[in-house]
C-alpha cells in the first residue's frame, strides 16, 4: 500500500463518507469511528507523502494508471503534503470534538452529520492534493455542498446564511470554471504541470489576463477576500457548532492555497498580469485586514467577532503573496497553518462556552474562568497568539511578513500589520477582561445548565481537543524554526534548493 | 579584551525555574496556600543561588552563553551572561526573595482575593526579567519583553474593579503600542544588519545606514524601552498603576518593569548603537534632555500628591530618568553611575514602597496628610522610610549618593555641566516631597495612631534588612555582589577603555 | 465580418447570457429569481466549454466503424467536463431549493431584505 | 403521496408507462458507452419510474415502495461501488481505479475496461436513483423528522 | 447595489467583448483545444477503453476520477437535502 498513500489521503475519507449512513443504521457508535479512523488514516497518509515529497521529490501519482495530461494525476509537493496535513489534523481534533453535540440526534442524523463532515474533509483535502485543475473544481463543489449544508444545519438563522453562501459561492465557483476555460481554450490541457510549461509563452495574451481576473475573482470569493467577504460572518457564526471549528478554520484557507498555486507555480508571480493582480488583491488585502479588525471591535457575538478577525487573517496570507518574495511566502504559508489552528481553538472553545452556559455573548463570559480554567487558558493562548506575542505561532508567521515586507522596501504593509496587530488587542484583550474581571450577574450564574456537573469543566472528548489545540499553538511557536526550515522553506517555489 | 565564553546551562535554569514555580502555583491552588508560597519562596531562593553561582565566572571575565531555541534561519533565542546582565540579574533575584516574604506577609495580613493568579505572575515577571536580563540579542530580548508585559497586566488588574481595569488597559496600550515599535526596529535591524546580537560598543556602524535612518531606527527602540521605563512623556501608566496592591508596585518600580525598561535603554544605547555612533549621530543628546525634563518636571509632580503610593511613583519617574541621563551621557562614568543608579534606586525604592505598604496594611491610610504622628507608632518603619528618603535625595554614606554622584562626574566628563546643575535641583526637590512625612510622623502631634502598633513582623524585617543594605552598600559599594565592579566591568566594556578617572571614591 | 459572426459572435453571446446571470444574482430580491439566475450563469460557462469542443466538419464523438481521424471528430474532453459540470450545477439547484423551503416555511416569504432584516431583530 | 391519485385511466396506463420507463432506464444503462447515456441518465430514469409508481398508487400499494432512509442508505452504497472498484484495483496491484487490473479472464484487455466502466456506472446509477428518491421523500415532506 | 452591479457587469462585458477575439475560432481545428490533448481520446480510445462512445470512455475511465467525485456530489446533495429538510434542530418552530 506505501506506494498508494495519495490516493489514500482522498479516497478513504470519501469512502467513509459513503457508508456511513448505513454503518449508522446498525450502530451510531461505531459510524463514530468510522469515521474518526477514516480521518486519521487520511492524516497518517498525509504524514507519509510529504516526508516522501521532502525526502524524494514531488509525488506523481496517476489515477487508472493514464499518464497526464490524458488522466488525473495527483501531485503531491511540499506545499500541498504541508496544508494536507494540516487539514487532516484539525479535521481529526474537530471530529473527536463533535461527539457530545450529536447525542440527542437519531441514527440517520448522526450518520449524515458524520458523512457530510468526512466529504467536507474529503473535499479539501481533494483540491489541496490534485494536480488537475478541473478536478480541483469538482472537489471544490465537493466541499462546498458539505459545507452549505453543515452551515444550513445550524438553526434557522443559518438557512438563510447558507443560502447566501451558496448563492455567493457558486458565482465564484462558477467564475473560476470561466477562468480555466479561459486556460484550457488557449492552451488545450487541464494539468497544472503541463499548463506550467505552456503559460509562460501566452503570458501577454488577453485571454490569459482575463482567465487571471476570473480566478482571482473565483478564489477571493471562495477565501472571503475583502471586499467580497459579504457571505461569510453569517455563514461561520451561525454554521453548526460542531462543525463551526472547521468550517471557519480551514475552509477560507483552501482557496488562498489554490491561489499560491495558480499564481506561484502554473503561471509564476515574475511574470507581468499575475504581478499586477497580485498587487490589486495585495491592497484589498490591507484594506480587508483594517476593516475586518474593526468590525471585529464592534461585534457583541463571540463567534462573529472571530468571523470578522477571520477576514482581517487571511489578508495577512494574501499580504504575504503581494509582496512575493520568499520570506513573506515562507509567512504566508506560515500563517496559513498557524491561523488554522488558532481559529479553530477559538471556535472550539466558543462551542464549549456554548454549550456549558448557553450564551456566545462576550458580555455574559464573566467568571468563565472558575467555571472552565483550562478552556480559558487555552482562549488566552490563542488570544494571544492572534495578537502575535512571542512565543506563540502567531507572532512568528507576522514576524516572517514583516521581515519580507521591509525586505522588499513595502512599508505600507508593514504599518497595516503593525495597526491590525493592535486593533487585535483591543478586541481580545476585551474578551479576556470580560472573563476575568467582571462580576457574574446572578441570572447568569442560574443558567449554567447542569452539563458541567461531570468530573471535567467539559465532557473529555470536548475538552481535550480544546488542549491540544492550544498547546499546538505554542508547539508550533517554540518548534517554528524546525518547521520552517524543514517544511516550509521548501514550500515555495524553487524554494530551499 | 575579548571575554573568554564558556557554556553553561545555568542561565537557562535561572530562567525556568520560577516559570515552573508559577506551573505548581497555578496548580496547587487557593486551599493550600502554604504550599503554595513555599514554591514560591524555593523558587526564589534556587534563583538566587543560580545567578550568585555565576557570579564568580563573571566577576573573572568569563562570558556564560547558552541557544536553547533557534527561532528562525540565523536566528536564535540566545541566552548570555555578561556583566551588565549579571548585575540586573542578581539585583532581581535578591530582591525577588525580600518581595516574596513581604508579599505573603502583605496579602495575609490584607486578606487579598486572587493570591493565586498573584503569585504566578509574579513568578513570571521574575523569569521574564532574567531573560531580559541575560538575552544575548534582540529578539531573546524582545521576546522576554513582551512576556513581561502579560505577566505584568495581571497583577495590575489585581483588584478587579473598574479603576483597576481602566489602568489596566491604559498599561496594554501604552506597552503593547511601543512593543510593536521596537518589533519594526528590531526587524529593521535584522534585515540591514544580518543579525541582532548584543556587542558591547554597539554593532551598528554608519555603513548600515544614513544618520536619519539609524536616528530614526534608535527613536523607534528608545520609545520601545523607554515607555517602560516611564521617561516623560510615555510615563502615563505608571502612576494609574499604582492602583495594584503595594508589593505589586514595589516589584513594578524598584525590581522587574521599569528597571528591565531602563535595562532595555542601556541595551540599546550601549550594546546595539554604542557610544561612538550615538556620538556621531547625536541621537543619545534628545535622549538626554529628554531625561533631564523627566527629572525636574516628574519631581514638581511629586509634591503635589497626597497618596503615597502616586507620590513615590512620580519619584520613581524622575529617579529611572537618572539611569537614563546617565547612560545617555555616553561616557564612562555616565554608564558606571547610570548601572549602579539601577541598583541604589531599586533598594531605595523598594524601601520606600514597603513602608507605604506598611502603613497601608496596618493603618488603612494611604493619604501623606492622615499620617501625622505616625512615627510615634510606627517608629521603625518610619525609620526606613526616612533612611531611604535621605537615599533618594542623595546623602552621603547612603547608596544614592554614589550613583548621583558617579553621574554627575559622568557630565563634568562629557562636558555638560547643566545637567549637574539638574541633578542638585532634583536632590532638592526629592528632600522636599520626600521628607515632610518623615517630619510629621515624627514631630507632629495627633491622637489617630493610639491603636495602631508597628507593622508584622514578616513585613517589618525586609523593611529593616532593605534599610540596612541601603547603608551597607552606600558605605561599601561593592558589598555583597560586587555590584560596583560590575557596573565598572560594564561600563568599560562599554567604553572599551581602562583609564575610568575616579570612580565613586 | 463574416468570420466574427461565424467564429467569435457565440463567445460574445455567451459572455452576455453569463453577466446576465450574475447581474440578477446581484441585483434580484427575491431568493427564487436569484436561483433561476444562478442556474443562467452556469449554463453559459457550460456552453462555453461545449463552444471549445467544436470543430467544423465534426460529428459527435461515437466512433463509426474504425475511423478513428481526429478531425471528424469533436473534442469529447469538453462534454465529460461539462457532464460533471451538470450534475454539480443541478445538486446545487436542488440543495437551493430545499434551504428555500426551509426559508420559506420558516419566515413566510423569499424576500431577501426583509428576511435579513426579521433574522437581525 | 398517501394514497396516490389512482384513476382508471392512470392505473391503465401506469401498466404501460411504468415498465418501459425501466426497461429504458436498464437500456440506456447498458447501452451507455455504445451510444449516448449512461449512469446519470439510466438513474434518473430508473427514479422517475419509483416515482410515477409511487405517484399513481401510493405509498402503501406502490410498485417499488423504497421508503427514504433506505434509499439514502442505498445511494451511499452505489457510490461506495464505485469506489470500491477502485480500491479492489488497488488491492490487485495497481492504481485507484485502473481497470486493466480487474481479475476477470479476456482476450482483450480493453475488455476488462469496458466490464469497470459498466460496474461503475451501475455503482452511479444506484446513487443517482436513490438519491432522487430520498430528495422526493425528504421535498413531499411525508417522512418524520430525524 | 442595482447600479453598482450593472456598472460591473457592463466593465466585465467589454472585457469579455476585448478577448473574444483572442479566443480560437469557433470549430477551428487546429484550435488548442482539439489539438493538444482530445487526439488521443480519438485515436487511442476505442483500443484501450473499448468503449466507442468516446465521452463515456473519457468520463469514466480516463477522467474515471472526477466521476467519482461527480457521483459524491449527487450523493452530498441527497443527504444534505435530507438534513436540511427533515434535521430541523429540537426547539425551533
Amino acid at each position: 500500500m506505501r506506494e498508494q498513500l495519495p490516493a489514500l489521503i482522498v479516497v478513504v475519507p470519501l469512502l467513509a463518507s459513503l457508508v456511513a449512513p448505513l454503518v449508522a443504521y446498525f450502530s451510531t457508535a461505531l459510524v463514530r469511528l468510522v469515521a474518526i479512523a477514516a480521518i486519521l488514516v487520511a492524516n497518517i497518509s498525509a504524514i507519509g507523502s510529504l516526508t516522501h515529497a521532502l525526502t524524494k521529490g514531488n509525488w506523481h501519482y496517476h489515477f487508472g494508471d493514464w499518464a497526464p495530461p490524458w488522466g488525473i494525476e495527483l501531485v503531491i509537493d511540499p506545499l500541498a503534503g504541508a496544508i494536507a496535513v494540516l487539514i487532516s489534523f484539525v479535521s481529526l481534533v474537530v471530529v473527536i470534538y463533535a461527539g457530545p453535540y450529536l447525542k440527542e440526534d437519531g441514527w440517520l442524523k448522526k450518520g449524515i452529520f458524520y458523512s457530510l463532515f468526512a466529504l467536507l474533509t474529503t473535499g479539501l483535502l481533494g483540491m489541496v492534493v490534485t494536480g488537475d485543475v478541473f478536478n480541483l473544481y469538482v472537489f471544490l463543489e465537493i466541499s462546498s455542498l458539505a459545507g452549505y449544508a453543515l452551515i444550513a444545519s445550524g438553526g434557522n438563522k443559518a438557512v438563510v446564511a447558507a443560502f447566501r453562501y451558496l448563492l455567493i459561492g457558486t458565482i465564484g465557483a462558477s467564475f473560476y470554471l470561466l477562468g480555466i476555460g479561459y486556460l484550457y481554450a488557449v492552451t488545450g490541457t487541464l494539468n497544472m504541470v503541463d499548463l506550467a510549461e505552456k503559460l509562460p509563452l501566452l503570458m501577454d495574451s488577453p485571454a490569459v489576463i482575463i482567465a487571471i481576473v476570473m480566478l482571482v475573482v473565483g478564489l477571493g470569493t471562495k477565501m472571503a477576500l475583502f471586499p467580497l467577504h459579504g457571505w461569510q460572518p453569517d455563514a461561520y457564526t451561525y454554521s453548526h457548532p460542531a462543525a463551526a471549528a472547521f468550517i471557519a478554520g480551514v475552509m477560507g484557507k483552501v482557496p488562498a492555497y489554490a491561489a499560491i498555486r495558480f499564481f506561484f507555480f502554473i503561471m509564476g508571480a515574475a511574470t507581468g498580469p499575475v504581478y499586477k493582480a497580485l498587487q490589486i488583491m495585495g491592497w484589498l488585502a490591507a484594506a480587508g485586514i483594517i476593516i475586518g479588525s474593526l468590525m471585529a471591535i464592534a461585534q457583541k457575538d463571540f463567534r462573529r467577532m472571530l468571523a470578522y478577525s477571520s477576514v482581517a487573517q487571511i489578508g495577512y496570507v494574501v499580504v504575504g503573496l503581494a509582496i512575493g518574495n520568499s520570506l513573506a511566502l515562507i509567512g504566508a504559508v506560515l500563517h496559513i497553518i498557524n491561523h488554522a489552528i488558532m481559529k479553530s481553538c477559538l471556535f472550539l472553545v466558543a462551542g464549549g462556552i456554548q454549550w456549558r452556559t448557553g450564551n456566545v455573548s462576550v458580555e455574559k463570559f464573566a467568571e468563565l474562568n472558575k467555571k472552565m480554567p483550562l478552556t480559558m487558558g487555552a482562549l488566552v493562548i490563542a488570544a494571544l497568539s492572534m495578537v502575535g506575542l512571542p512565543p506563540t505561532a502567531g507572532f512568528f508567521s507576522k514576524w516572517y511578513l514583516v521581515l519580507g515586507a521591509i525586505e522588499a522596501d513595502m512599508w505600507f504593509y508593514v504599518v497595516v500589520i503593525i495597526i491590525s496587530s493592535l486593533l487585535n488587542a483591543v478586541y481580545f484583550f476585551r474578551v479576556i477582561e470580560n472573563i476575568y474581571m467582571k462580576k457574574a450577574s446572578e441570572e447568569a450564574k442560574d443558567k449554567d445548565k447542569d452539563k458541567g456537573k461531570g468530573m471535567f469543566e467539559l465532557p473529555l472528548q470536548m475538552l481535550v481537543p480544546i488542549v491540544v489545540l492550544g498547546l499546538g499553538i505554542l508547539v508550533l511557536g517554540i518548534l517554528n524554526e524546525p518547521i520552517v526550515s524543514q517544511v516550509i522553506q521548501f514550500v515555495i517555489p524553487g524554494g530551499g534548493q | 579584551m575579548a571575554p573568554e565564553i564558556l557554556l553553561d546551562y545555568r542561565p537557562l535554569w535561572a530562567v525556568l525555574i520560577s516559570l515552573v514555580a508559577a506551573v505548581l502555583i497555578l496548580f496547587t491552588g487557593e486551599r493550600r496556600s502554604n504550599l503554595r508560597e513555599a514554591w514560591t519562596l524555593i523558587a526564589a531562593f534556587g534563583k538566587v543561588a543560580i545567578v550568585f553561582s555565576m557570579l564568580p565566572l563573571v566577576l573573572g571575565g568569563q562570558v556564560i552563553e547558552i541557544a536553547p531555541i533557534h527561532v528562525a534561519q540565523g536566528i536564535t533565542l540566545q541566552l548570555r551572561v555578561d556583566t551588565a546582565g549579571m548585575l540586573f540579574a542578581a539585583l532581581a533575584s535578591f530582591l525577588w526573595v525580600i518581595t516574596s516574604f513581604y508579599s505573603i506577609g502583605y496579602m495575609r495580613g490584607h486578606h487579598e482575593k486572587h493570591q493565586t493568579g498573584y503569585f504566578a505572575s509574579f513568578a513570571v515577571c521574575l523569569s521574564a526579567t532574567m531573560g531580559i536580563a541575560f538575552s544575548a540579542n534582540l529578539l531573546t530580548f524582545f521576546v522576554f519583553y513582551e512576556l513581561l508585559t502579560i505577566a505584568t497586566y495581571p497583577l495590575v488588574i489585581h483588584k478587579r474593579n473598574a479603576e483597576a481595569i481602566k489602568s489596566g488597559r491604559k498599561y496594554l496600550a501604552y506597552t503593547l503600542i511601543s512593543g510593536q515599535l521596537f518589533l519594526i526596529a528590531i526587524i529593521w535591524t535584522y534585515i540591514t544588519v544580518g543579525n541582532g546580537d548584543f556587542l558591547a560598543g554597539g554593532f551598528l556602524t554608519l555603513e548600515h545606514g544614513s544618520a536619519g535612518l539609524l536616528g530614526l531606527m534608535f527613536l523607534l527602540m528608545t520609545v520601545g524601552a523607554a515607555v517602560k521605563a516611564g521617561v516623560m512623556p510615555f510615563h502615563g501608566w505608571l502612576p494609574d498603576a499604582m492602583v495594584a496592591p503595594t508589593p505589586v508596585s514595589a516589584l513594578l518600580h524598584a525590581v522587574a518593569v521599569v528597571k528591565a525598561g531602563a535595562f532595555g535603554i542601556l541595551r540599546v544605547v550601549g550594546y546595539v548603537f554604542g557610544p561612538e555612533l550615538l556620538g556621531q549621530i547625536g541621537a543619545a543628546e534628545v535622549l538626554a534632555w529628554f531625561a533631564a525634563f523627566t527629572i525636574i518636571v516628574s519631581s514638581l509632580i511629586a509634591m503635589n500628591q497626597d497618596n503615597l503610593k502616586r507620590r513615590l511613583a512620580f519619584s520613581t519617574v524622575g529617579q529611572l530618568s537618572y539611569v537614563v541621563l546617565g547612560i545617555s551621557l555616553l561616557t564612562p562614568l555616565g554608564f558606571l553611575g547610570g548601572m549602579y543608579h539601577i541598583i541604589a534606586h531599586a533598594f531605595m525604592k523598594i524601601t520606600l514602597f514597603f513602608c507605604a505598604g506598611a502603613i497601608y496594611v496596618t493603618t488603612h491610610k494611604e493619604n501623606i496628610s492622615e499620617m501625622h504622628g505616625i512615627g510615634r507608632r510606627m517608629p521603625i518603619t518610619i525609620a526606613a522610610y526616612t533612611i531611604a528618603s535621605f537615599g533618594i535625595a542623595g546623602v552621603p554614606f547612603i547608596v544614592g549618593f554614589i550613583s548621583k554622584w558617579n553621574i554627575a562626574l559622568g557630565a563634568l566628563q562629557g562636558g555638560y555641566a547643566l545637567y549637574v546643575v539638574v541633578l542638585i535641583a532634583s536632590a532638592m526637590l526629592a528632600s522636599t516631597y520626600l521628607l515632610p512625612l518623615a517630619y510629621l510622623g515624627f514631630f507632629k502631634k495627633s491622637d489617630k495612631f493610639t491603636e495602631y502598633g508597628e507593622a508584622r513582623k514578616d513585613m517589618l524585617i525586609p523593611i529593616v534588612i532593605t534599610a540596612v543594605l541601603s547603608v551597607v552598600l552606600g558605605i561599601l559599594p561593592n558589598f555583597g555582589a560586587n555590584f560596583y565592579d560590575l557596573a565598572t566591568m560594564a561600563a568599560q566594556s562599554i567604553v572599551q577603555s581602562i583609564e575610568l578617572v575616579g570612580g565613586g571614591w | 465580418m463574416d468570420s466574427f459572426i461565424t467564429g467569435s459572435l457565440i463567445y460574445w453571446l455567451v459572455a452576455a447570457l453569463f453577466l446576465l446571470g450574475v447581474y440578477g444574482i446581484l441585483a434580484n430580491n427575491n431568493l427564487m429569481k436569484k436561483l433561476m439566475a444562478m442556474n443562467i450563469m452556469q449554463v453559459a460557462v457550460i456552453v462555453f466549454f461545449l463552444i471549445l469542443g467544436q470543430k467544423l466538419g465534426g460529428t459527435l464523438p461515437i466512433l463509426m466503424g474504425s475511423d478513428t481521424t481526429v478531425d471528424h471528430y469533436i473534442n469529447p474532453l469538453p462534454h465529460a467536463l461539462m457532464l460533471t459540470a451538470i450534475v454539480v450545477s443541478l445538486s446545487t439547484t436542488g440543495v437551493a431549493l430545499a434551504l428555500l423551503m426551509r426559508i420559506q416555511e420558516r419566515y413566510g416569504e423569499i424576500e431577501e431584505d426583509d428576511i435579513l432584516r426579521r433574522m437581525n431583530e | 403521496m398517501k394514497k396516490g391519485f389512482g384513476s382508471i385511466v392512470l392505473d391503465a396506463s401506469f401498466r404501460v408507462l411504468v415498465p418501459f420507463t425501466l426497461v429504458y432506464g436498464v437500456y440506456v444503462l447498458v447501452h451507455g458507452e455504445y451510444s449516448p447515456g449512461g449512469g446519470f441518465q439510466a438513474g434518473a430514469l430508473l427514479a422517475v419510474g419509483i416515482i410515477l409508481s409511487r405517484l399513481i398508487q401510493g405509498n402503501e400499494k406502490a410498485l417499488f415502495n423504497i421508503k427514504g432512509n433506505v434509499a439514502l442508505i442505498l445511494a451511499g452504497i452505489g457510490t461506495a461501488l464505485y469506489a470500491l472498484i477502485g480500491f479492489s484495483t488497488i488491492f490487485l496491484g495497481g492504481k485507484f481505479l485502473e481497470y486493466g487490473r480487474l481479475p476477470f479472464s479476456v482476450h482483450d484487455p480493453a475488455e476488462l475496461h469496458a466490464l469497470g466502466m459498466l460496474g461503475i456506472e451501475i455503482g452511479v446509477t444506484l446513487c443517482v436513483m436513490m438519491t432522487i428518491v430520498a430528495i422526493f421523500d425528504a421535498l413531499t415532506g411525508e417522512e418524520e423528522g430525524i | 447595489m442595482k447600479k453598482v452591479s450593472a456598472l460591473l457587469m457592463i466593465v466585465l462585458a467589454f472585457m469579455f467583448f476585448y478577448t473574444a477575439s483572442s479566443l480560437p475560432q469557433v470549430g477551428d481545428v487546429n484550435s488548442p483545444a482539439s489539438q493538444h490533448v482530445s487526439p488521443r481520446y480519438i485515436e487511442k480510445g476505442k483500443k484501450e477503453t473499448g468503449s466507442p462512445n468516446l465521452v463515456t470512455a473519457v468520463l469514466a475511465d480516463y477522467r474515471g476520477y472526477d466521476t467519482l467525485g461527480e457521483t459524491t456530489v449527487i450523493f452530498v446533495a441527497g443527504i444534505a437535502t435530507v438534513m436540511i429538510l427533515r434535521g430541523k434542530r429540537k426547539g425551533e418552530d
